[in-house]
C-alpha cells in the first residue's frame, strides 16, 4: 500500500474521520449525536473539534474506516446519522459536499472504489441541480421533491441494514446455542420391512395369471375369494381333531350367503382331496375329517400375527 | 454458587461436548473466580446419575471421562433414526403372495406350476416371517407338501375385512379398465371418500355383491355338473336387494 | 406401553439425533404394534419440557422440529469446551441474508438494487454452502435470474420456528408525508415484519429499477451542462450496466 500524499485539506478530513473510527468500530460507543459536528476528543470536559495539523494519522486506520462502508447508501446514511439529520429532509448540498470529500479521500488512498460510489456522486449532483431550478409554483409538491427517490432508497437500505444487525443479535448455533447430544453406544440393527401397496400385488397377480392362462377356465375366474378363505379356515378348524360335526362348520348367524360359502368351501375341499365326509350310518350325522392327519402348526405363529395387527 | 448451578453446568457440558469429559476438565469450564472444588463437580456427577434413573439416558464413566448415553431399554426405537430404507419386494414375492391369497390353500408346487418357475424358499420364508402367510396343513400326496394360506395380519396390512374385498379374477382380467373407472371415480361415491387404493376396494365390493348371486347359482350348477358357459361372463350383472 | 416409556424414547431420540426431530418422526420410531398416538408423543414432549425446567438443558421447537439445547444460563461455561471462536459473518453477508429472509423470493439483482452495491458471488455461495439460502426457481424475465429463499436450516440455526419469528422490520416512512413527518420529528415506527401483500413489494422494486436507469441518463445531461462544481469534477458519471 502506498502512503498517500496528504494535503492539509485532506488532513482535516482525515482527522475528522479518525475521530469517528472508534465510533464506527463499536456502535455502542457512539455518543448521542448533536446537531453540530462531533468533537473528536474531550479534554478536561472541553470538546476539541479541530485536529492539530501535525497529528499523524496512520493510513491503515483510515483505510479500515473507509473500507467499512457497505456502499454509497451506507456512506450517505453514515453522513446523515452522524449529524443527526432527518433522513426525510436531507440538506443535499452539504451532504453532497461531504460525500465527495470521502470519495476523494478513498481515491487518494487508492482504495478500490466501486462504480456505485461514483454513480451516487452523479445522482447527488443531479438532485442538487434540480433543487436549484426555479420552482413553478409556491407550493412544492412532495412527489416533485428531487430527493424523494434518494430518501426512499436510503430508508429502504437502512431498514435492511437494521434487519441484518437484528439477525446478527439472534441467538444462534455455534455462538450462543449449543445442542445437547447423548451417545447411542450401540446402534441396534433394525430391520425395516418393505411397504407393499395392494395395487402392486394385484398387478403382479394379473401378470402371473395371464402367463398361466388361468382365465381359460371360466369357473376359476368366477370364483369367490371368500370360498378360498373359508377353505383355509375349515382346514385350520380340523387341526388336531379327528372329526368335526358337519353341521358345526356352519354358523346360522352368517345367513344364507355365509352358509352357502361354507358349503362350497367344503365341496371344494372334498374335490381337492383335502377333506373327507364321513357318515357312520344311513341318516347318522355327517362328520368331516381331514383327508390326512394334519401337521401341527405352531399356534404361536397365528397368535403373534393377530397381536401384531391389533 | 449453588449446587444446582454446578450440576446444571455439568449436565449441559456433558450433553454439549459430544465426547466423554473428565471431571477436572468440567471443573475448568467454570470462571476462575467461581471455580468449584473437584469434589463438588464429582458430587454433581453423582447427583446427575441419580437424576437420570428411570429416564431415557444414563451417565456412564468410560476411559476418557463421563458421558451421557442412551439407555439400552430405548436403544431399539432410537436406532431407527438411522435405519436404512428397506429394499422393495421382488416381483416373484408379490406373485407368490397373490397366488396364496387367491388360490389358498395352496402348496409351493402348485404355485410353481402356475408361475412356471421354481419358488425360492426364501420367498416363502419372508412371507412367513412377515406373518402374511402361514402353513395350515399338508396335502396328502407324496412329500406331504405344506398348504399355505394368508393370515389375518395379511388382511389387516392391506386394509381388507376379508378376502372378498380383493377383486375377483374376472375383474382383474382387465385391470386397465378397472384403473380407468377408478380414475374417474366412477359412479361410486365411496371411491371419493377413500384413498385411491381404498377406492378400488369399495368399488370391487359393490360389484361383488352381484357376483355372489352368480356363485349361489353356481352351486347348483356345480351340483348339476353343468359345463361352464362363457356367455355368463359377459352377461349384465343382476340387481340384488 | 407406559407414559414414562414413551417419554424416555422421546428424550433419548431427541438427544441422540443431533438434529431437530418433528413429533411425527419421533412417533414413527416406535414399533408398528406399539406406536403411540401423535397426541401421546406431544404430551411426552410437553412433559419433558417441564422436566427440564431448572436444569442445564431445555426443549426448544424450531422450524424442523424439537431439539434439546443448553440453557442460556449455563451457555457461557459450556462455550469454553471449544477452543476455536465461532464464525463471524460480515455485514455484507448479513445484509444479503436479511434481504433474502425478509424479501424472499428475491434475485441477486434485486438485492443489489436495495443495497446499492454489487453482491459478491462468494457471499451467495457461502449462504448456500451453509444451507441457509437456496435457489427455488427463476424469475421469468430476461436472463432468468435465480430466485433465492431461506431454508429451514436457516431458521433452525437462528433458533426460529418460522419466518414470522424474525425481528420486526422497520417501517418505511412515506416520502409523500415528508412535511408532516418533519413537524412531528417522526421516528421510525415498528411495523409487521411480514408484509401480507408480497406482490406490492415486488412491484415497488421493479419501479425502482426503472428509476435508477432514469437517474443514470439524467446524470449524463447534468454532466454536460452543469456549472463547475467540485463534486462533478471529481466524480465524472459513468455508465453502469
Amino acid at each position: 500500500m502506498n502512503d498517500p500524499t496528504q494535503t492539509p485539506a485532506d488532513a482535516a478530513i482525515a482527522a475528522e474521520i479518525l475521530a469517528e473510527v472508534p465510533a464506527a468500530a463499536g456502535a455502542d460507543a457512539l455518543p448521542k449525536p448533536e446537531q453540530h459536528e462531533m468533537p473528536f476528543a474531550m479534554v478536561d470536559g472541553e470538546p476539541f473539534t479541530v485536529m492539530p495539523r501535525d497529528l499523524y494519522i496512520p493510513p491503515q486506520a483510515l483505510q479500515v474506516f473507509l473500507e467499512a462502508f457497505e456502499g454509497p447508501l451506507d456512506l450517505l446514511l453514515y453522513l446523515i446519522r452522524r449529524q443527526n439529520l432527518d433522513i426525510l429532509d436531507i440538506p443535499i448540498a452539504e451532504i453532497t459536499r461531504q460525500y465527495l470529500e470521502y470519495i476523494d479521500l478513498m481515491q487518494d488512498m487508492e482504495l478500490e472504489l466501486a462504480g456505485e460510489y461514483l454513480l451516487m456522486a452523479a445522482m447527488l449532483a443531479e438532485i442538487k441541480s434540480r433543487m436549484l431550478l426555479p420552482r413553478p409554483g409556491a407550493e412544492l409538491q412532495e412527489e416533485d421533491d428531487p430527493r424523494a427517490e434518494l430518501v426512499r432508497r436510503l430508508q429502504e437500505y437502512e431498514r435492511f441494514k437494521k434487519a441484518a444487525e437484528d439477525i446478527d443479535q439472534l441467538k444462534r448455533l455455534e455462538r450462543d446455542t449449543f445442542l445437547a447430544q447423548a451417545e447411542l453406544v450401540e446402534r441396534k440393527v433394525v430391520t425395516v420391512l418393505p411397504e407393499v401397496a395392494l395395487k402392486e400385488m394385484l398387478l403382479a397377480f394379473k401378470d402371473v395369471i395371464q402367463r398361466a392362462a388361468m382365465f381359460a377356465s371360466h369357473q376359476v375366474s368366477r370364483e369367490r375369494l371368500s370360498v378360498r378363505q373359508r377353505m383355509s379356515e375349515i382346514i385350520e378348524r380340523l387341526q388336531g381333531t379327528e372329526f368335526v360335526g358337519f353341521s358345526s362348520l356352519f354358523r346360522v348367524e352368517e345367513g344364507r350367503m355365509g352358509v352357502t360359502v361354507t358349503f362350497i368351501a367344503i365341496l371344494e375341499l372334498v374335490r381337492e382331496g383335502l377333506l373327507e365326509l364321513v357318515q357312520a350310518d344311513t341318516f347318522a350325522p355327517l362328520h368331516v375329517r381331514g383327508a390326512q392327519p394334519l401337521a401341527a402348526v405352531p399356534a404361536a405363529n397365528d397368535d403373534s400375527a393377530e397381536s401384531a395387527a391389533s | 454458587m449453588s449446587d444446582s448451578y454446578v450440576k446444571n453446568v455439568v449436565e449441559a457440558a456433558l450433553l454439549a461436548a459430544g465426547r466423554p469429559l473428565p471431571a477436572n476438565e468440567i471443573r475448568e469450564l467454570f470462571d476462575e473466580f467461581e471455580r468449584p472444588e473437584l469434589a463438588r463437580v464429582e458430587a454433581a456427577l453423582a447427583a446427575l446419575a441419580v437424576d437420570f434413573e428411570g429416564r431415557g439416558i444414563e451417565l456412564r464413566e468410560v476411559a476418557s471421562g463421563f458421558r451421557v448415553q442412551v439407555r439400552d431399554a430405548v436403544a431399539m426405537p432410537v436406532s431407527r433414526l438411522w435405519q436404512e430404507r428397506p429394499p422393495k419386494y421382488s416381483r416373484a414375492l408379490l406373485e407368490t403372495l397373490a397366488l396364496v391369497a387367491y388360490r389358498q390353500p395352496i402348496t409351493r408346487g402348485e404355485i410353481e406350476d402356475i408361475r412356471g418357475v421354481q419358488v425360492n424358499p426364501n420367498i416363502i420364508r419372508t412371507l412367513q416371517e412377515r406373518e402374511w402367510v402361514r402353513v395350515i396343513g399338508h396335502r396328502d400326496v407324496p412329500g406331504r407338501p405344506e398348504l399355505l394360506a394368508t393370515t389375518r395380519g395379511f388382511l389387516d396390512y392391506f386394509g381388507l375385512k376379508s378376502l372378498d374385498d380383493l377383486p375377483t379374477l374376472a375383474q382383474l382380467r382387465d385391470v386397465e379398465s378397472l384403473g380407468v373407472q377408478l380414475e374417474f371415480g366412477g359412479t361410486m361415491e365411496a371411491a371419493q371418500a377413500q384413498d385411491p387404493d381404498g377406492g378400488t376396494i369399495e368399488m370391487v365390493e359393490v360389484v361383488e355383491v352381484v357376483e355372489v348371486v352368480d356363485v349361489v347359482e353356481g352351486v347348483e350348477l356345480v351340483g348339476g355338473d353343468a359345463p361352464a358357459d362363457p356367455g355368463d361372463e359377459t352377461a349384465p350383472p343382476r340387481k340384488v336387494d
